[in-house]
């Protein structure tokens, strides 16, 4: 068991035809990830790696109505709609990959979604790796392995670090969530953490945070109220940025004073979570946990 | 993008808002000519137009009592940095008397995925402020992004706040109009703070709009140019003009990285081990070989960096493209030569490790070494 | 028994302050209406005929929980708010009256309405009398008495009309629904007919319609369908209507040759349904088939 | 509110919908100037801006070899009448060659709800023509009033339409600009037809809007002069200008009543009993004295009347303020006297009979009665 993707994921990857589209679509096959379909409007008709490709995620559907999940790869300006076409056409996972997607349209996508009952995982993000069974994402595979910690991350590439890191030493992954950079996201460490709790697998959870935003603070009053009995290690990127500067992407900045490093290790430690200083330490503190 | 003072005032002014009567001059017009001509009524406010916060501490808000006046203290204040930042535009307004100042803005709710109406009668100060020391007169509306803020939900936000007879409705109004605003602008933030009520009418004295990055492309009319920040640096803007995000930090050691979180905590490591970042720099995610060339070579001439600290691990990114980057870089580089330490993991590492090798650079696997390596090499 | 309103009907008066909010306050209280409070926006503190004013709908609600109905005056700029604002507060009826009100916004809190679980009848609409229980309307009171007959009608003077000929004859009704006048309505015959044939008081329902539109088809569909079982006689106004001319509101244009007099009598002839000539015809019929 | 093609056209351009390149020509403009200072690249075609069907097979759309022949052309139409009615205005226009024409409209499905998307491959005749002709062909979607046409369901549409290739990505941006408009000008209807494709490119070559009349006061911009219908008569527009609904029809029975649904059962009686009306005039619910007094003189005033039919049933109507009407018109009219035929039933009847029989006019009860009165005095 894991959470998210698993064996029975079957995946439709949107934007299939584009550079990132086909390239990660090559590494999902080759990791073993199941993809039945590719839709680019427009492109229907066409092979990307051996994978047919539909001009609508219907006309894909009514192929291989095993399909119950989408990874999207659409330009920004595109993206929003692909996003409201996998959810109408009944998909239960939308794993949305591009990146600039105005903030509005998130609002109203994520809203969307919920009362669809599909979950989105992004935008913005590096996706879900179940290690050994499916990876529907853009991470490195190799970096993962299978056991019994969960990972959820608002970093990607801090992700791969910290499950490199794991992997080296032995301690092996169940799920690992990209949540994303964004300001707003479809899924959050709450909501993550409500489906490692119910995981069986997993027996531990390391929490990828970053400054700005409260969602670690989240995370830490859930712990706090007992919602989330398994033991944590958490790790916080941005210790040293300097405040009310852009840090990269949206999601990373510090600002109104609001989820600023201090606060967020503060809370984290008050739940009883052990914060490490560096990715590197995140192995050790785990196998203590474990 | 933050939008000026006067952009925001005649975008809410056309969604219905109150403002008051004024002109806006740009630097170069006829200063006398534009205020003679503009019909305006002494006491005039004149106000520098810079994108920091603070400006009225800083002494970019002035009253003038003529007209006459106006005009030296709108030469003034062209010349008159605030924060280091000389204005393009000055907006010379009436001064309206008033004897309440009040707050209102609307943002998003990052948590609750909904935008938010955030309102206080006690406005002037700016909501941290409010928050620490009124914290009791904030009302906080959530909206659902479907239903728009209708104007029952806005009369029960003024109502909340303690607004009677009606003042509720044009409060109301203005709520909806900020909210309009804020939709069809794909905002960050629309914010009056203050307004004030003038007999029953509100007026807003002055406004942002902050608009969403990722949406800007959809409002060409705002492509003036714009310097934002308080403090941005010579090498900050150069970096902007280059599309890099990139920001200039104290010390010695050049820091890129792909991603946010990989390259703050790059910093954060660069610390830890006893050095001082120079930068933050992140190629962001699936960059090319030509971006990361453009990066590199920016660290090379970047005075501050005395060595680099490259810190991929690759994702979307690749790893072959990232080494290809660096090695074009270093070959069209030809200024005073500069240690580059280079870690490279995760998708196609062994590609790019070898043609980084093949160049006669160095791959490390570990930051750490790396890290440790640029801090001695920075000395 | 009965539907929509009954006894168990306590009224929220929104626009209440208003010349014919506050006309028809008084003549519902007369006729026996339960009305527990009124709104109008910055009005609140106020009373008009003895029924407390409030600023809005929550705060009415608030000291009078027992409201479960609305009956909207709100003028037409501002109807659709009220009408949201009735929605939201939880109300299970609202009675929309005002006239001309955009039929893009009546579109839009029609599907709210219906996604909330909440009916709304109109806009445009005389309302709905269960005669001798509750009058929730504009409608004279003293032209229905109690009976077996329900109405249903798209024209708010010839359900007067034909009421009153009823009564005249003995003919009492159930309960009498004026849906509307407007292009787009929140309740449509077929709704209507639904709840009519659950209520066993029912036993003969006329249909009033109009020229224009395809609800007469629709019912008609229903009744071949077998989806309502009891007799039905009918009344079509607009016979001599030229084609393509307005006449009066929007309900009742001819137009693209879609929902003409022949068609809906044919449909409805089809369908079993006696089709009066004049409205002074409908009581002898409708004695014929009770 | 029906809009002209340029108007039309104006607002889909303004949603990035291609046009031909055109010129409105307004009645009295120097034709001459305009066309020759347009830049228009003969063949061109020359259109009468009249609302109303069927203007192509009346003669109001001509072709030009020349500017100067399109002068003369636009001279030519401006006198020439259309169903009765002269234009205004004259779009001139490059002509579009083609081969292929196409039908889109979004329009209201008031059974389900929802705004629909009709769309055909046989354009160039009017839907219901297609509807006859080519019922198959026609594509329908309800769209969700809160999601509004995404890109993705545009696309289905073209691809159920038979579209292929680059077409069914321009097509879906045609539709998805027209739901725009029909959206945002609170529109019954917004049809392009015929379209065209050329190359890879949709081109609108006819536009028709209609604004819902209850949401015109939204789009003050739209306040120009408009004749509306193909034979509106004289005292028809006479009846629009004073705000009143009112059709002319054959007959000399004058017909005024509450509620279109009465007004027209009380036509329906006048030809029952064997009279003919001589209009249809329906005041409306609620109306006050005033209004009623004006609808009264109106009739009094319309010769084709030569007996007036009054229908009151009264809801939120008050028999009292409508005999309160009559009465004052009946005072303020000096012209040759016409018998009056009354019937007052429902909301504060009492009052109202008492008014009307102090005054000496008999108030009926039963319209039949009253009825049968009006015809037989029309005689």
């Amino acid at each position: 068991m894991a959470v998210l993707v698993g064996r029975d994921t079957v995946v439709v990857v949107q934007g299939i035809t584009g550079r990132e589209g086909s390239f990660h679509t090559k590494l999902m096959l080759e990791y073993g990830t199941r993809i039945a379909a590719g839709v680019t409007p427009g492109k229907g008709g066409g092979e990307v790696h051996g994978v047919k490709v539909y001009d609508s995620v219907q006309e894909a559907l009514q192929e291989h109505p095993e399909v119950n999940t989408s990874i999207v790869f659409v330009p920004a300006r595109f993206a929003s709609d692909a996003v409201y076409e996998a959810i109408d056409a009944g998909l239960k996972l939308v794993v949305v990959i591009t990146e600039g997607i105005p903030v509005h349209e998130t609002l109203r996508f994520t809203n969307y979604a919920r009362s669809k009952g599909t979950v989105v995982v992004g935008p913005n993000c590096p996706g879900v790796i179940t290690p050994g069974e499916a990876k529907v994402g853009i991470m490195p595979g190799h970096v993962f392995s299978r056991g019994p910690v969960g990972i959820v991350s608002r970093s990607g590439t801090i992700t791969y670090e910290i499950s490199y890191a794991l992997t080296k030493e032995g301690l092996g992954q169940s799920t690992v969530i990209g949540i994303g950079g964004d300001p707003v996201v479809g899924l959050t460490f709450t909501e993550a953490m409500e489906m490692f709790e119910k995981d069986p697998e997993t027996r531990a959870l390391v929490i990828i945070g970053e400054i700005g935003g409260d969602m670690e603070e989240r995370a830490a009053k859930m712990i706090m109220e007992g919602k989330f009995t398994k033991p944590v290690v958490a790790f916080i990127a941005g210790k040293t940025a300097p405040p009310g500067k852009r840090m990269g992407h949206a999601g990373a900045i510090i600002m109104m004073g609001e989820g600023d490093y201090a606060s967020k290790v503060k809370a984290l430690e008050k739940a009883g979570v052990k914060v490490a200083r560096n990715p590197f330490e995140i192995p050790g503190l785990v196998s203590r946990v474990l | 993008m933050k939008l000026y003072e006067f952009e925001a005032k005649g975008i809410l002014a056309r969604y219905g808002v109150s403002t008051p009567k004024g002109v806006v001059v740009a630097k170069g017009d006829d200063v006398r000519g534009k205020l003679a001509s503009s019909g305006l009524t002494p006491p005039l406010v004149v106000k520098s137009q810079v994108l920091v916060a603070g400006r009225g501490k800083a002494g970019g808000i002035r009253i003038a009592r003529s007209v006459e006046e106006a005009v030296s203290l709108t030469e003034f204040l062209f010349d008159y940095p605030i924060k280091g930042l000389r204005p393009r535009y000055i907006l010379v307004e009436e001064a309206v008397e008033h004897s309440s100042e009040l707050y209102a803005s609307i943002t998003i709710d990052k948590s609750a995925r909904r935008p938010v109406v955030l309102a206080s009668l006690y406005g002037g100060m700016d909501i941290e402020e409010i928050a620490r020391e009124k914290p009791e007169s904030i009302v906080r509306y959530h909206v659902d992004p479907y239903m728009g803020l209708r104007g029952f939900e806005a009369r029960l936000i003024a109502k909340k706040l303690g607004l009677k007879g009606g003042v509720i409705s044009s409060f109301a109004s203005l709520l909806q109009s900020m909210y309009n605003a804020f939709v069809d602008y794909s905002a960050d933030l629309v914010e009056v703070n203050p307004l004030t009520i003038v007999g029953e009418k509100v007026v807003a004295l002055d406004a942002r709009i902050i608009v969403d990055d990722n949406a800007s492309y959809k409002y060409p009319e705002l492509a003036i140019e714009r310097v934002e920040g308080g403090e941005v640096s010579e090498w900050e803007s150069r970096a902007r003009r280059l599309g890099l995000a990139f920001v200039e930090l104290e010390g010695d050691v050049g820091v890129m990285g792909n991603g946010a979180g990989l390259t703050m905590t790059s910093m954060d490591l660069v610390y830890e081990y006893g050095g001082v970042p120079a930068n933050f720099l992140d190629i962001g995610g699936g960059a090319s070989a030509e971006r990361v060339k453009k990066a590199v070579l920016f660290l090379l001439e970047f005075p501050k960096a005395k060595s680099i600290f490259i810190n991929i691990f690759g994702g979307i990114t690749r790893c072959d493209e990232v080494a290809r980057g660096i090695i074009e870089a270093l070959k069209e580089y030809s200024g005073k030569p500069k240690p580059v330490f280079v870690r490279l993991s995760g998708t196609r590492e062994e590609e790019g490790r070898r043609l980084l090798e093949e160049f006669g650079i160095r791959a490390f696997d570990n930051p750490l070494d790396a890290v440790v390596e640029a801090i001695r090499a920075a000395r």
